[in-house]
């Protein structure tokens, strides 16, 4: 299962780089994504899209999916 | 419709190419409602002397088509622009429009409030501000309505 | 700043030079918030060919004039537009434009609000029309909100 | 005492004139001016404004003023 991973704005910059990929058939959700590449659960403030619409924490992946985690949006 | 900019916009002259070109409804529409939002050189007590709006591109453009989509099924209006800046902008420089077109004035204002509302709270945009003094930050949330 | 238009307008360009030629708070407003009127061609059921506004030279600029002194009391606004036209028009034209200019959104759309709510129930206008079967009547109130 | 009356839009087209003057000195109020006119009391539909303010049927009327008659407005 490939899925890759964004990073947006002040996430992209704390985390270092704006891309992940994750090549991992065990990852069923977007928190347990994000749980392997960081190590902690899905921050509160961090918000998630797959496919770019926004899902919760518990939303199921599927192959070849684009995640992507970001800070609180700040537009208008 | 929806559209982002990379350069400075004029919102009045983006309001009158777009009246027209598009079909108002054929003098259905009696009102327009419009908001512009426009950078200010201050925010949260600090001098901004520049600002970097970051945004995902292909999400941004999607939800605010369902943004727009939205008032349109909510609200009797006939027509709706959404327009929005990315990139580097200095202050004075309109950073957000949008507009709403209705054969009646209440159904234009919710409608274009709805618009700049969610679009505040849903829209993948982030600003990155370089203040007076040198110094850069996110903003990490909001401006007060 | 309140005025009478004898000739048809262009709302968005009038709000260009207005925003040139005046104070807007140098940086503070970072919120313009807009309502325009158009002359739809339909009325209550009817075809409209042309309506003639008639009002009250010296009365309407005066009332007009204390609706925005209201607005910029009321709301933090830091300026205020409204210009109405008046004489004969024909559908599609403008009728009515108001504008504020805030720091924030929701004064600004307040404001602005105000500004077409408190002219519909105030300001010294009347509409007479002359509907597509050739009669001519009176407008005996103001059209829905 | 010498007042102006004007009237506006159906009103006046109703009345059949724009104008009238008075010379009245025991004309007291809006609603006198009006009744020494028409005949009646102020219908309630007619709105009044002397010297270009808005006043009820019983404001007191002065030498010189303005008095304005006129159907309720339909602007914006």
């Amino acid at each position: 299962m490939s899925i890759t991973i964004r990073y947006f704005a002040s996430l992209r910059e704390q985390i270092g780089r704006g891309e992940d990929r994750l090549d991992a058939a065990g990852i069923a959700t977007v928190d347990a994504a994000w749980q392997h590449l960081h190590g902690t659960p899905l921050p509160a403030r961090v918000l998630a899209a797959v496919n770019q619409e926004y899902v919760g924490a518990e939303h199921v992946l599927t192959d070849g999916d684009e995640v992507a985690f970001f800070p609180p949006v700040t537009g208008g | 419709m929806v559209r982002l900019e990379t350069a400075i916009f004029d919102p009045w002259s983006t309001l009158r190419d777009f009246e027209q070109t598009h079909d108002m409804g054929d003098g259905r529409s009696g009102a327009a409602a419009v908001f512009v939002g426009t950078m200010r050189d201050f925010n949260a007590g600090d001098g901004v002397r520049r600002l970097f709006l970051e945004h995902y591109p292909g999400m941004t453009e999607r939800e605010l088509e369902r943004i727009a989509d939205e008032a349109v099924e909510r609200w009797p209006v006939n027509a709706c622009l959404i327009v929005h800046r990315v990139g580097l902008i200095v202050p004075g420089e309109p950073i957000v429009l949008t507009a709403a077109w209705s054969a009646h004035r209440n159904a234009g204002f919710d409608a274009c409030r709805h618009l700049i509302e969610a679009l505040k709270h849903r829209a993948p945009f982030w600003k990155r501000e370089d203040l007076a003094n040198g110094e850069q930050r996110w903003v990490s949330e909001n401006t007060p309505a």
